[in-house]
């Protein structure tokens, strides 16, 4: 809290303000993820045209494309919070790590069920080692390393601070991973399996796409933003802040 | 000098105390005191910098300890609950490790004659694992006999465990500790004879 | 418009049981994470609303009590 | 400062080898493990010969995973561990010292024991030369990244299963590049790029896991 005072820069890092600030932003982003899907999920399954190559099927893509980026995203933004948290030791910043694991968690699974549902009629098999989906799936296990390690830690300040050294040194690996690989694929690439290269894509598909991503991004930052509320309220229960506003919700009740 | 100032420190969700402050100068002897659960032991750990306190600093010859870290330890001795010993290593050994991981220039020589002084001179080539409870605190508290020249002095409960002579020998050398214009901080339960003033610190009056 | 009947849009071209499987599985996954982040707030303000009348209770008991 | 490095590597050596039952331990699991594979794949030479690399490189890995416990849990009850960390000198330097008596005690056994088990998979000369390069410049990798990994469970509740989790995602690009190094010597394109790349890890690991490493302790032991 004395940072977010010290540094104007650092005002919304304080739990007090941002917790507030969390909770007036959070509607308009659920709504706008709302908004998005609705619109995305119009543009992919009515105004997209069934692809040549793959039929029906690749409207899987809608969502297996944008949980994948997300999935990727999200580990990059928990390295920068963590990264943060450790030069600046700002609170607010591991707060944010553990609230977006969960939700990243989600869509690197989401990418990895779809990717597999979407593979069977495509490449006739539901798992190919193939370098994206063993990456995602090593993604996976990094965000559930991640989660475990820091609900096994019961002093929270400990557990913010390992999450943090774990998440970068994560962050660091995941490249190395992706492309380790990759080059691991290219040497082993099975004769029976061959991924066709991604067909081009027809303009109204990109905009379904875009539009999914749009909404998995506005998904995200709700849901994390409410996530993020209750991590504050119990980590500063002991603050006055925190007294000032259950008693307020008391008296709303 | 040792300086605190507004010490806060958290207990995973528990305050335990908040707004400690104390300063210490040459040759005074402090003792922490306080009911059990108060924190005593954890604001000797925030003293010597094995925890980060939640609010307040402390300050070492004018300096933050967090910033100026290895000039504070090297001016620092922390005997805490577990004897730092390893059960696979004898006494000797254990101490000149210990020493050594200090900067301290501690040969076979000086480190029996430490030995020595604290009632261990027997044991001191046995393993640690065969040694009595009391054995294994004072091959922790032999390294006091090593660190003359260390001032500041941050000892965890030294005298549990002793019998009655060894009480009365190690009161005398943190006098002569004291006399030298080092500093003690430490908790204890018992009531030991000290030569130089003590000035106790009740931890409770901070409680949270 | 892609779709001549509701029953050719459910069918999805032969493939519907792996594009519902997907979004099905999808949608699903997000509202049990709305639901379990929703309950784990309630919880949360419940519990900390708790504590705090305890510990307000025991403040006053010990004002009483001076 | 050397002097701190110097004593917490004597100390470490001379422990494992007042432990030495330790070190067999962890040879016999590596062992046993490689043995296991002929059982469930099949005697077939070929077959055995073309798996032999994979299967002593994930031995090795399991075998460095169940030891990395040691490299600092007795240290942490005993309360060696907040006397280093009081330590004037850098905790770099310290922690550099237990990762390397770490390797010196599992990896180096473990290096060892591969050429005997490479016979038993009917490896060739020159293919077990090229399995032990890659095994000495992939391992440190594995004792350093595992020391961060074991330096943020420590103490905690089931650690050793969390510790698997934590760090065995990350062994995948070593396990990749160490067998890949035996394939690609065998498939003739030279194993070169593997064991450079095997080096370079060692290096980059070198330079960074040991500060990952004594951020984790300090937070340990708060």
């Amino acid at each position: 809290m004395e940072s977010g005072q010290r540094f104007s820069l650092f005002r919304y890092a304080a739990p007090n303000v941002f917790y507030p600030l969390a909770g007036r932003l959070a509607p308009w982003f659920a709504a706008a993820a709302v908004g998005f899907t609705l619109i995305g999920l119009y543009l992919g399954f009515f105004v997209a045209p069934t692809d040549a190559v793959q039929g029906e099927v690749y409207r899987v893509i809608f969502i297996h494309v944008p949980a994948a980026w997300m999935s990727m995203f999200i580990y990059l933004i928990m390295a920068f919070w963590s990264a943060i948290g450790v030069v600046f030791n700002t609170r607010l910043s591991a707060m944010m790590t553990q609230a977006l694991a969960p939700t990243g968690a989600m869509f690197c699974f989401v990418a990895l069920w779809t990717g597999a549902l979407w593979g069977r009629p495509t490449w006739g098999a539901y798992w190919v080692w193939d370098a994206r989906l063993t990456s995602q799936l090593l993604l996976l296990f990094l965000y559930f390393g991640f989660m475990a390690l820091t609900r096994a830690i019961e002093d929270p300040r400990r557990a913010d601070k390992a999450g943090a050294i774990l998440a970068l040194v994560g962050a660091v690996n995941v490249p190395i991973i992706y492309f380790s690989v990759k080059w691991w694929n290219t040497l082993h690439q099975g004769a029976s399996v061959s991924l066709t290269k991604a067909p081009s894509m027809a303009t109204t598909m990109l905009m379904a796409m875009l539009v999914m991503a749009l909404a998995s991004w506005a998904y995200t930052i709700a849901v994390v933003l409410w996530r993020v509320r209750s991590l504050i309220l119990e980590r500063e229960r002991h603050t006055d802040w925190v007294g000032e506003v259950l008693d307020a919700k008391g008296a709303q009740a | 000098m040792l300086e605190v100032t507004e010490l806060a420190c958290l207990r995973g969700d528990r305050m335990l105390f908040a707004d400690v402050a104390l300063t210490v100068r040459p040759g005074e002897l402090v003792r922490i005191a306080g009911p059990n659960g108060v924190g005593k032991t954890s604001l000797l750990r925030l003293l010597c910098g094995l925890g980060m306190p939640e609010h307040g600093q402390v300050s070492w010859k004018g300096a933050r300890i967090d910033r100026a870290r290895e000039a504070f330890h090297r001016d620092t001795l922390y005997l805490g609950h577990a004897a730092a010993l390893n059960d696979l290593l004898s006494p000797l050994e254990n101490l000149r490790f210990a020493a050594a991981c200090h900067g301290l220039s501690a040969d076979v020589g000086q480190s029996e004659l430490a030995l020595e002084r604290i009632g261990l001179g027997p044991q001191r080539d046995l393993p640690a694992k065969v040694l009595s409870q009391g054995q294994r605190r004072r091959v922790g508290l032999a390294r006091l006999y090593l660190s003359e020249n260390v001032p500041l002095w941050i000892l965890d409960e030294p005298f549990t465990a002793l019998d009655v002579t060894a009480v009365r020998d190690l009161a005398e050398w943190l006098d002569a500790h004291c006399a030298r214009g080092g500093m003690v901080v430490m908790t204890t339960h018992q009531d030991v004879p000290f030569a130089t003033p003590m000035r106790t610190v009740d931890l409770a009056e901070s409680a949270c | 418009m892609n779709w001549q009947s509701m029953s050719d849009f459910w069918s999805m071209g032969g493939a519907g049981f792996f594009v519902w499987g997907s979004y099905g599985v999808t949608f699903a996954l997000i509202a049990l994470e709305l639901v379990v982040v929703l309950r784990r707030r309630k919880q949360v303000v419940h519990r900390l609303q708790r504590l705090r009348q305890a510990m307000k209770a025991s403040a006053r008991r010990k004002e009483i009590q001076e | 400062m050397l002097s701190v490095f110097l004593e917490v590597l004597r100390r470490d050596l001379l422990l494992a080898w007042r432990n030495r039952a330790d070190v067999l331990v962890t040879l016999s699991f590596f062992t046993i493990v490689a043995c296991l594979f002929p059982f469930g794949v099949g005697a077939e030479p070929n077959l055995l010969r073309t798996i032999a690399p994979g299967v002593l490189w994930v031995a090795a890995l399991l075998a460095t995973l169940l030891s990395l416990h040691r490299v600092f849990s007795q240290d942490h009850t005993d309360g060696v561990l907040e006397q280093l960390l009081l330590s004037p000198e850098p905790p770099v330097l310290w922690v550099l010292a237990k990762v390397l008596a770490h390797w010196l005690t599992t990896a180096v056994p473990l290096v060892i024991a591969a050429p005997a088990l490479a016979l038993l998979f009917d490896m060739t000369q020159s293919a077990t030369g090229v399995l032990i390069l890659s095994l000495l410049l992939g391992t440190p990798i594995l004792s350093l990244l595992g020391g961060v990994g074991a330096a943020l469970t420590l103490g905690l509740r089931g650690g050793g299963m969390l510790l698997a989790l934590l760090v065995l995602p990350l062994f995948v690009p070593i396990l990749i590049f160490g067998a890949g190094a035996v394939d690609a010597y065998l498939s003739g394109t030279g194993a070169n790029a593997h064991l450079m790349l095997l080096g370079g890890g060692s290096l980059a690991a070198l330079a960074l896991a040991p500060w990952a490493c004594a951020a984790a302790l300090r937070i340990a032991v708060e």
